[in-house]
């Protein structure tokens, strides 16, 4: 039954890795359409007052006699070190641990809380600034903020974790020349409350980057205690064990059983609306579901959307959705005959029928994709340039044209993924009728992963979130030449050129014009056939609210609140 | 006697050692590169021979081999890809889930298999045979995947006798004080009565799955034996000097069929010593099974090879006990040949 | 499988469908069909440490059967089962009562089945081939052991054997059977000096005489009516077809052939 | 000259304290065309001989020579196997059961290098079908449709296929009905009487052995203790195991109903012989002398050869 | 008595082979049932893939259908008739069941004679790596072997098949060192065979009999095996119409009610190894 186990794991280390990667720039548009007041008032000022007053309490104050709520995730718990961990269960637990410095404001929508782009100071802050000119950030710590095991979280500690993500083997060190930081030089500790960070250019990721948990201040003095010579950040006591600077502490993490209990952190000056949360992993998605109508548990996330759709009629569950930009598309390896053949990859995005796919694998849970830039992102330029539609007869010309003629390919999808193995199924029936032998080799995730990465694989499918909503770092990613990730082998000057523009452009108008010529050249060139843009989903017990989605799609734990 | 436990020590001693061999060769063919693993799906090329390096990957074949013979002679199976943690650690937390479903399934095996196969032997021929027959053939070829699929649909989503394959208690319970790691005992003896019978509802889809299937060879021993025995010259002696049928049947027959049968529970245990890796997985047991399977899953392949390599080193170790239980038993076994008149 | 009718011994699938079994007069046969064992009679065989439980101590099973066929108590039992193995002719009894039948010869062990044996306190003792898996000197002890122990309990024994000179040895009277018939009944005397009917002729011949090699062996051919033996007989003739009844040949020696119709027929 | 001879051959199995000496220091001859039978009880070493004397097995000591020439390494040879063949206890078994008789009867003639060629070898199948007293016809047959003596007279024929000189014959008639077992020596005798055939008989039924032995040899835990001509050792046994042996094979004849001489105890095991002679536990003339040393074969005037320190030594009254 | 013991009645004309054989299945009714199943799956087999709809053809608008005329076995979640692919997968599965037990008896037998003829140093080597084998649970082997060569048909064939060696090899071994000391092996060698004439043209014709009934058995564990892998997702891989990959992919639906798509593939697994056993185990005398 637990067949989507693996995948999920895997596919969840991508995002985490690309969330990391690809934050998208400060001043950008959000996703979210309504700019409203965010109703916690925390988020409102970018300086944070302490509560009111409240001693350190004690007992977990008046939130500990709230319900405890008991999410599901889909993954296992790899490790709880927030830098190096690869599964999605860890990576929505070591959020309720490790609280950034910095928070999205969030607008009501459909039920959800939608994170804005506006960027504030998180509850651990008084305040956070960034100059004008971007080249200094300054962060002052909210002296309430405590450590669960009681040690003020101070500017020391704060920089520490900075030194850390520099220095230390965790994914985020590759990133970070994204905002401009390269050495620990940059990072200033002014005093115990005060830290300044000095990037070497302005970004407009900046601010998107510090929401991330991986930024979330580490205990120095734990950590160095911790500390050996082969391992001088303390990566193996962490991989166990936590001192959260975040809503959450740890109770008890039980690997047999797939198990994390997490009580409020007493420390936390932030508001906690549960008292508590049992994560469990339950890798099937529909024994999360059947447990979740059942009321055994509260929260269920990785949801396939035939069983989202049948969620949504059963009284006793709240489906939630929002529109998302983690985009799905069908990679075709360039340098792979005859799809070398611009015409060849062209007559597929024209045969891949796009509808079908959004009705009767997504069950209406995604948007069209389009483009690269999908259409829930900005920039997204398909209502003014032609995106690909199904049309099988321009298909069957494009490939008479291209001179190739009827031929057999492979078509790889991962075991884990139900969808995409529909998909598959839905486009090779298409491929067909245009005289393309879609042979479909449905691969376990491991082996998948590893010949995608070779570039051995010819027709593939790569699912891709962006933390941020960035289309520039989404180009770069995905198709620029010679990157890491771009399985597509595909490589463009002109692309490359509007890639490296784009990233630094802070002016909307210019990155519109940029996005745009980019995409036309993407459509033109095919190295993917988009097929569509997934909706973020949650689905809760009736009695659940309080569920909030922000840049990276982490479940939120501590704004989840079970009954009245 | 010592002669044979020397032997028998030396042989063990000798497959252990040969079972480490193959499972470190088979593994290491295995395509995948654990540094690749371990790195991570995005990672770079420098990263992966970094990782390479640091568990010495890189070196020659022979040479991580003796290295890891060394760690498995000290109890190190070395370190999880995946979780970072030290296999053996990994795998010693996670038996206990195993060995209690392992127990009660052999428990409810040999009580259904043991008195079912004595009065099929008693009957042979009549309808009890053939049904014990057809339930042994039955369970024999079951697949356990089906079986275990039948019972949760019936009695999980059906009927809602049993909870869902989930673990080993509900969501949010916490597991009681750890002494032996059975919950179902554990429990009792910390007096938390609830916990205990929530195990026990819990246990129960997975063990009569797996009950079911292995009664089918205790069945079928217990039945074979006990007819050969009833066939025995010995036991017509027995009838001929007067003893009646029920004694023969339940002190002769039944007591030589012991041996075998004996063996048979043995090994069965044995066999489920690894965890079943399907009903564990079906029922998301948190045992050595569902570990074994999602390491094959992730490519984790320092924590499958401590999983092969410790079922196998359990069953060996077991056999031996087996063995000596048996020659204690067997006076053939246990006493020289001749005693001169 | 007439000695195992006789003990209620007979295999699943087989069973007895006319006739009857009686002991000083009395009716055992209903008993026997439902597989009961008539304690008057007991039985030894021809594999005698397969014969023994294996895991066993000899001691115990000999005791067993006094417990079971005389009531003794445990305790009066072991010792009882010790004097008997003395009696059988083990020395060091004592010894070899707590030994399993593994450690024991194959002499030895069938002397222990015949203490069983006499733990049972016979009315007639069935020894089916007892000697046979034997060496001839271990033989000759067994047969010396059988004939004392008959002397002094007086219980009478059907020796059941296909070697004519152990029968000749052994036997006072003797039944020559012939795939499931009797051919043949008389004192041992009686039947070796004046063999009436053709096949006890032809075996008593088989052992002394020469013997043509070339004349081919038919195995029993259960298939025919009448007299089985007539299809090797040399004597066979019209009648043999049907079956035959006992003639009696004088001196209650009996034998079943047609030819002493004839002859009887003839001569009056 | 003796067609075969053995000198001082020993067979031992296994080593250190499990060693099992099974022929201790047999020296026996066989003359060309003569009868040797070969008596002892079960487990005295006489089936382990007849392996030996066949190339079965190996021996661990002495010599054996054939026709003048020492093959005691050569045993196992295919000139030798020609020379030397064997005929077993149980027909049951002595037969692959899923080989036709013709191919069971091939064998020999293929293998042993007397001939290749088909109709050559169809004749001497029928032939030796005829001379075993068989209908041709069977040779199409399985061992499983025969019985018994029929199964005997083809392994008979198997080993007079390649027409050797000696056949021994271990206990060829023992697992046989008393009617069939004298039809089976008959065909032996006229065999031997037509083709000049050797014959080491090995028997533990006296009976059988005196109907068609010329001499006969008495062998006990591993030794020969007795030799001599059949009606010597059967009228006048001179070692006390013999003697005892004779006398406790029951006899057909019912009026002659005598006195047994019944041994006491039993055969002891071969792992742990006692010093001097290893009869002494069992013999009724046991003295000193046979506590210290082992007796050798000792030959009389008459050509007697017994191994006892106290052999009677002429006929006792 | 016991000496004349051949009770069995004479083959007095011998009746027709098939006349036999119906004499013989009407006495067994269990190997009758077997028979009649295997027999079954051989025509379902052969002539079901022709008149069956495609079983790799999805139709996405047809999803989860529910048994009916139209399809027997209901539709999966890509829409395919699950009739149709049990049916293909009873070809695959059966063949690859047969195969293995071919594959793994000859090679078995042929070891264990070579251990059991032979003896010595030869068979304890062979034992001992045996042993080596035997101590993993057959399945566990399986699974790791096809983990190491990777997933296809033939490396599953292989994989599978090694972990059922051991058991011809301790049987033909076994049944080996008996026909050893058959009378009839000191016939073949006087009779001039060379040893691996004896051990191959005589021996082992003959310890081939325990290992032909295990056989039977063998094909359908050998089933299960490969299904119980297909199950976790190792060895034959979706979407190629498997009975294991297809309980694999139904298994989802059991907890949300659609029964359908797994319990039926499930069934045939379990009647076919049934239908197997039926025959090995009557072969084997009741007593396997």
């Amino acid at each position: 039954m637990g067949r989507s186990k693996i995948i999920r794991v895997r596919s969840f280390a991508v995002l985490v890795a690309l969330g990391l990667v690809a934050a998208a720039c400060g001043g950008g548009a959000g996703t979210t359409t309504t700019e409203a007041q965010g109703e916690a008032p925390a988020t409102t000022s970018a300086t944070q007052p302490a509560p009111g007053g409240e001693e350190q309490p004690e007992t977990g104050g008046p939130e500990a006699e709230a319900p405890v709520i008991v999410v599901s995730l889909s993954t296992d718990v790899d490790i709880l070190e927030p830098h190096t961990f690869r599964t999605t269960g860890a990576y929505a637990v070591t959020r309720a641990l490790y609280q950034p410095p910095a928070d999205q404001v969030f607008v009501e929508e459909g039920g959800v809380r939608v994170g804005t782009s506006e960027v504030v100071a998180s509850p651990i802050l008084e305040s956070y600034r960034v100059s004008d000119d971007g080249l200094e950030a300054t962060f002052v710590m909210n002296p309430d903020a405590r450590f669960d095991n009681g040690d003020p979280i101070t500017a020391g500690d704060l920089a520490y974790t900075f030194r850390r993500t520099i220095e230390g083997p965790g994914y985020i060190g590759l990133l970070l020349p994204f905002i401009g930081i390269e050495s620990s030089d940059q990072i200033e500790v002014v005093d115990d409350r005060t830290l300044v960070v000095r990037p070497k250019v302005a970004s407009s990721l900046f601010d998107r980057f510090m929401t991330f948990q991986v930024f979330g201040p580490i205990n120095q003095a734990v950590a160095e205690a911790n500390a050996t010579p082969d391992d001088p950040w303390a990566f193996e006591y962490f991989t166990n064990n936590a001192v959260s600077s975040g809503p959450y502490s740890l109770v008890e993490f039980d690997r047999d059983r797939g198990q994390i209990v997490l009580e409020p952190n007493p420390g936390y000056p932030g508001e906690v609306a549960n008292g508590g949360i049992i994560v469990r992993n339950i890798p099937d998605a529909e024994q999360r579901a059947l447990l979740l109508q059942r009321g055994e548990i509260d929260v269920a996330v990785g949801l396939a959307p035939r069983l989202l759709a049948q969620l949504q009629d059963d009284p006793n569950v709240n489906v939630y959705t929002a529109p998302s930009t983690r985009s799905v598309f069908l990679g075709m390896n360039v340098d792979i005959a005859p799809l070398d053949n611009k015409l060849v990859r062209q007559a597929i995005s024209y045969a891949v029928p796009y509808d079908a796919l959004l009705d009767q694998v997504m069950f209406g849970f995604a948007s069209p994709a389009g483009t690269l830039i999908p259409s829930t992102m900005e920039t997204y330029a398909g209502d003014a340039i032609d995106v690909y539609t199904t049309d099988l007869e321009r298909a069957r010309q494009l490939l008479e044209e291209s001179g190739v003629g009827e031929f057999s390919i492979e078509l790889a999808v991962p075991q884990s993924s139900k969808e995409q193995q529909q998909a598959a199924v839905l486009i090779q029936d298409n491929l067909r009728q245009i005289g393309i032998d879609a042979q479909i080799n449905v691969l376990p995730d491991a082996d998948y992963q590893g010949r995608r990465n070779n570039r051995e694989l010819p027709l593939f499918f790569h699912e891709w979130y962006s933390w941020g909503d960035d289309p520039f770092y989404q180009m770069t990613f995905l198709l620029k030449c010679g990157q890491f990730t771009n399985f597509a082998n595909y490589c463009n000057e002109e692309l490359d050129q509007i890639i490296a523009e784009g990233t630094f452009t802070t002016d909307p108008v210019k990155r519109q014009e940029l996005s745009t010529r980019a995409q036309q050249i993407m459509l033109e060139d095919a190295p993917h056939a988009w097929l569509w843009a997934a909706d973020w989903a949650v689905a809760t017990g009736k009695d659940i609210s309080g569920v909030t989605k922000d840049f990276t799609e982490v479940p939120r734990f501590e704004t989840l609140r079970k009954g009245g | 006697m010592r002669r044979y436990l020397i032997k028998r020590a030396g042989i063990s001693v000798m497959t252990m050692l040969g079972i480490v061999i193959v499972v470190f060769f088979i593994v290491r063919v295995l395509p995948g590169d654990a540094a690749a693993v371990r790195a991570g799906p995005y990672a770079t090329a420098e990263k992966i021979a970094q990782i390479r390096a640091k568990y010495g990957l890189d070196r020659p074949l022979w040479e991580q081999f003796v290295d890891y013979l060394a760690g498995v002679a000290r109890g190190d199976f070395g370190v999880s890809v995946r979780t970072d943690q030290p296999v053996l650690g990994e795998l010693l937390s996670r038996l206990p889930a195993s060995l209690e479903l392992a127990v009660y399934s052999v428990l409810v095996a040999t009580v259904i298999g043991v008195p079912f196969g004595i009065v099929a032997a008693a009957r042979q021929g009549t309808w009890v045979d053939v049904v014990a027959r057809v339930f042994a053939i039955l369970g024999s070829s079951m697949a356990l995947f089906w079986l275990g699929l039948l019972m949760i649909y019936f009695f999980f989503f059906r009927l809602g006798w049993f909870p869902g394959p989930v673990d080993r208690l509900a969501v949010g319970t916490p597991p009681p004080p750890t002494v032996t790691g059975f919950y179902t005992i554990d429990g009792a003896l910390a007096g938390q009565w609830e916990v205990v019978a929530m195990a026990f509802r819990f246990l129960a889809l997975p063990v009569l799955t797996l009950g079911f299937v292995l009664a089918a060879p205790i069945l079928k021993m217990v039945r074979s034996s006990v007819i050969e025995t009833l066939a025995s010259d010995y036991v017509r002696t027995a009838r001929a000097m007067g003893v009646s049928p029920r004694t023969v049947l339940f002190v002769d027959g039944f007591r030589n069929a012991l041996l075998p049968v004996t063996t048979t529970i043995g090994i069965v245990f044995g066999y489920m010593l690894g965890g079943n890796i399907i009903v564990e997985y079906l029922f998301s047991w948190p045992g050595v099974g569902r570990y074994a399977y999602e390491a094959i899953q992730t490519n984790d392949l320092e924590a499958l090879q401590g999983f092969v390599i410790m079922v196998g080193i359990l069953y060996v170790a077991l056999n031996v006990v087996i063995d000596l239980g048996y020659a204690l038993i067997d006076p053939r076994i246990r006493l020289g040949r001749k005693v001169t008149a | 499988m007439t000695s195992l009718a006789l003990m209620g011994l007979l295999p699943p699938g087989i069973e007895l469908r006319a006739g009857s079994i009686r002991l000083e007069g009395r009716e055992l046969t209903p008993d026997l069909a439902e597989g009961r064992t008539p304690r008057e009679v007991t039985m030894i065989f021809q594999h005698p440490r397969g014969a023994l439980n294996p895991t066993m101590r000899v001691g115990r099973q000999v005791a067993r059967v006094l417990r079971i066929n005389q009531g003794l108590g445990a305790s009066e039992a072991k010792e009882v089962a010790v004097d008997l193995l003395s009696r059988v002719g083990i020395p060091g009894a004592e010894r070899v009562a707590r030994a399993y039948p593994h450690q024991l010869s194959g002499g030895m062990c069938q002397r222990v089945m015949i203490a069983m044996a006499l733990g049972c306190r016979p009315k007639v003792l069935i020894a089916d081939e007892p000697t046979t898996a034997l060496d001839v000197t271990i033989q000759a002890q067994i047969f010396d052991l059988i004939r004392d122990l008959v002397a002094e309990t007086s219980c009478g024994v059907v020796f059941i054997t296909h070697d004519l000179a152990a029968v000749a040895e052994m036997c006072d009277r003797v039944v020559v059977l012939y795939g499931g018939q009797v051919m043949e009944q008389a004192s041992t005397v009686d039947l070796f000096e004046r063999p009436s009917h053709p096949y006890t002729r032809y075996l008593l011949e088989s052992v002394e005489r020469e013997v043509d090699p070339h004349i081919e062996e038919k195995d029993v051919d259960f298939g025919l009516p009448g007299c089985r033996f007539a299809h090797r007989c040399s004597e066979v003739f019209d009648r043999c077809v049907e079956f035959p009844p006992q003639f009696d040949v004088g001196d209650g020696h009996t034998s079943a052939c047609f030819r002493h119709a004839e002859e009887n027929s003839v001569a009056s | 000259m003796s067609l075969l001879e053995l000198d001082q051959v020993e067979k031992v199995f296994g080593t250190g304290s499990q060693a099992v000496p099974a022929v201790r220091g047999v020296t026996l001859a066989v003359d060309r065309g003569e009868t040797l039978g070969l008596v002892g009880e079960s487990g005295c070493g006489k089936s382990t001989l007849a392996r030996v004397v066949v190339g079965l097995t190996e021996a661990t000591g002495g010599r054996i020579v054939f026709d003048g020439e020492d093959v005691t390494n050569e045993v196992g040879d295919r000139t030798f196997r020609r020379k030397v063949q064997m005929v077993s206890q149980h027909p049951g078994q002595s037969l692959n059961p899923r080989l036709r008789i013709e191919t069971t009867l091939a064998e020999p003639l293929r293998l042993l290098g007397v001939t290749d060629d088909p109709s050559e070898i169809d004749r001497r199948i029928d032939e030796m079908l005829t001379v075993v007293g068989l209908n041709p016809d069977y040779r199409r047959r399985r061992p499983g449709s025969l019985s018994g003596g029929q199964q005997q007279r083809v392994a008979i024929a198997r080993a007079l296929m390649s027409e050797p000189e000696l056949v021994v014959l271990d206990e060829p008639t023992s697992s046989l009905d008393q009617s069939i077992r004298g039809r089976i020596v008959a065909l032996l005798r006229e065999i031997q009487e037509r083709r000049g055939v050797a014959y080491l008989f090995i028997s533990h039924d006296l009976s059988t052995v005196r109907r068609i032995a010329h001499r006969v040899a008495v062998m006990y835990l591993g030794r020969i203790v007795e030799v001599s001509a059949t009606e010597a050792i059967f009228d006048d046994p001179r070692h006390p195991y013999t003697r005892a042996l004779l006398s406790a094979v029951p006899s057909i004849d019912v009026r002659a109903r005598r006195r047994r001489i019944v041994l006491p105890g039993e055969t002891p095991s071969p792992v742990s012989l006692p010093v001097g002679c290893s009869f002494q536990e069992r013999c009724p003339l046991v003295h000193d002398r046979c506590r210290r040393e082992d007796p050798r074969l000792m030959e009389s005037a008459d050509g007697h050869l017994v191994a006892c320190f106290a052999a009677v030594p002429a006929v006792s009254g | 008595m016991s000496q004349s013991v051949s009770w069995e009645l004479p083959s007095s004309a011998e009746p027709g082979r098939l006349a036999r054989w119906s004499a013989e299945l009407r006495k067994r009714p269990l190997l009758a049932v077997g028979v009649a199943l295997l027999f079954a799956y051989l025509v379902l087999a052969v002539v079901g893939p022709a008149v069956t709809v495609d079983p790799l053809r999805t139709d996405p608008a047809n999803q989860l259908l529910p048994p009916s005329a139209a399809h027997p076995f209901g539709t999966d979640e890509f829409g395919r008739d699950v009739f149709a692919r049990a049916v293909a997968a009873a070809r695959l599965d059966l063949w690859i069941g047969l195969v293995i037990a071919v594959v793994s008896m000859v090679v078995g037998s042929v070891i264990g004679v070579v251990a059991g003829y032979w003896g010595g140093r030869v068979d304890e080597v062979i034992m001992r790596l045996t042993d080596v084998l035997l101590a993993f649970p057959g399945f566990v082997l399986a699974l790791i072997l096809v983990a190491a060569m990777g997933d296809s048909v033939p490396n599953v064939i292989v994989a599978v098949s090694v972990s059922f060696l051991p058991h011809f090899i301790r049987l033909t071994r076994a049944e080996a060192l008996q026909q050893r000391e058959m009378e009839y092996v000191d016939g073949a060698r006087l009779a001039g065979n060379p040893p691996w004439r004896v051990a191959f043209r005589h021996v082992m014709p003959n310890s081939l009999g325990p290992a032909a009934v295990q056989a039977t058995l063998v094909a359908g564990w050998a089933i299960l095996t490969v299904a119980g892998l297909a199950f976790l997702g190792v060895g034959i891989r979706p979407p190629t119409p498997e009975w294991g990959v297809m309980v694999a992919e139904g298994a989802n639906d059991v907890i949300t009610g659609e029964w359908w798509t797994a319990l039926f593939p499930g069934g045939m697994i379990v009647l076919a190894v049934m239908a197997f056993h039926f025959v090995g185990d009557e072969l084997g005398g009741g007593r396997v």
